[in-house]
């Protein structure tokens, strides 16, 4: 059962790998990736992220869970902030452990092109310059990325 | 009933949530669209050419086809920018 | 270009991540890969890591170079341990920094697949009973998983 | 010339390396293999029948046609497993 975080509060990389591989020997691969938030080349101080309280964990759950039945996972760990990030920030992170490297890169790809599309959180720009910051449009590529996990 | 909006949908509407009683004729998400339309003027510039728009019924994610018979919260949101 | 340690010394993953996004906001994503000994059903209490000095780095940052020139990343570290290697401890880490997560996804799996067949290590299996430990025999799907990444 | 043996090949040749001379003829990393099977029973068991050998040429992988004239440092060892 994966372990799944929706919070304001940073998490802790290190810990979080170290939750999933201290006192076991059985596994062989840990793949992870972090999402942080770019400044767009200095236009922006930071993102505010608005989410749907109940639902963005549920929906969380649901990716990690066909995760697991996916592929060999001996732990999984999702983490997705909300709230005013500043740029520099860490968004989200995903960790996946297995005995073998195929499974963990798989899973971790699979979460971060499902919960990019699927996830009920929205960001919006603060701007460097003050001005009205818009919403961050949605990418008909990131529609696309899921396509390669169908049928 | 309670309807949710999120992110520009909330800008939008200029509102985060509101208690709804539609008909019994209202039977799916995109019959409730249709009837918020209807609510007035600033409803209607967001539900009545809803395009892009999602929608998620007792928190699951929900086609305009889908049925809202019984839902307790039904949220409307622009395309999800997660991740 | 990439950082590239061959080492017997453990390696600090959120230091390693730290060196690569520190002081700059146009990285958006970083993918990780850490490799750990697994203890193989409890056979194992330990992988010794034979590897030719000189080459180990050489082929680790020609194949580094290679991913930097294949896709757009602001930083990418590979870190290989040698020696003695404990069940439960780390073996190897990948960090591959990017403004995009594709490049940073695809970038680590590449590193990985190529260290597997190219980079000059060698495992010797530690037995938990005492018995003579084997070396681990290479893997054809090893050699397989290069194949994707030609033409 | 050196020759320097690794992992299964050096336990099995019995050295971590050697300096060798091998005569003018010896052209490539396979005329190489075959001098060196020559050079006794132990090598002969490693180098005579070598499935599986990998070679590098002054640390960069070779194939046994590989030229090996001028080369400083000749590395003999099994499919790599790191990673």
């Amino acid at each position: 059962m994966a372990k799944v975080r929706v919070s304001s509060e940073p998490f802790d990389l290190a810990a979080e790998r170290a939750a999933l591989t201290d006192g076991r020997a059985d596994v062989g691969a840990l793949a992870m990736f972090v999402g942080v938030c770019r400044d767009e080349g200095g236009a922006l101080v930071a993102l505010e992220l608005e989410h749907y309280p109940g639902m963005a964990e549920a929906e969380i759950a649901r990716v990690a869970g066909e995760a697991e039945a996916r592929w060999p996972l001996s732990g999984l760990t999702v983490i997705h902030r909300h709230g005013r990030i500043r740029t520099g920030e860490d968004i989200v992170l995903v960790v996946a452990a297995s005995a073998h490297r195929d499974a963990a890169f798989e899973a971790v790809r699979y979460l971060m092109d499902w919960l990019k599309v699927a996830a009920p959180f929205w960001k919006k720009e603060i701007r460097a310059d003050g001005g009205a910051g818009g919403w961050v449009a949605a990418k008909s590529e990131d529609d696309a990325a899921t396509a390669k996990w169908r049928g | 009933m309670k309807v949710l909006y999120f992110a520009s949908v909330r800008e939008r509407v200029g509102l985060s949530e509101e208690e709804i009683s539609p008909p019994a004729g209202v039977a799916t998400v995109a019959d409730l669209m249709r009837w918020l339309a209807g609510r007035g003027e600033t409803h209607a510039a967001v539900f009545a050419t809803p395009a892009g728009m999602r929608a998620a019924v007792d928190r699951v994610h929900a086609k305009p086809g889908a049925a809202i018979a019984g839902a307790r919260e039904i949220a409307f949101f622009p395309p999800m920018t997660g991740g």
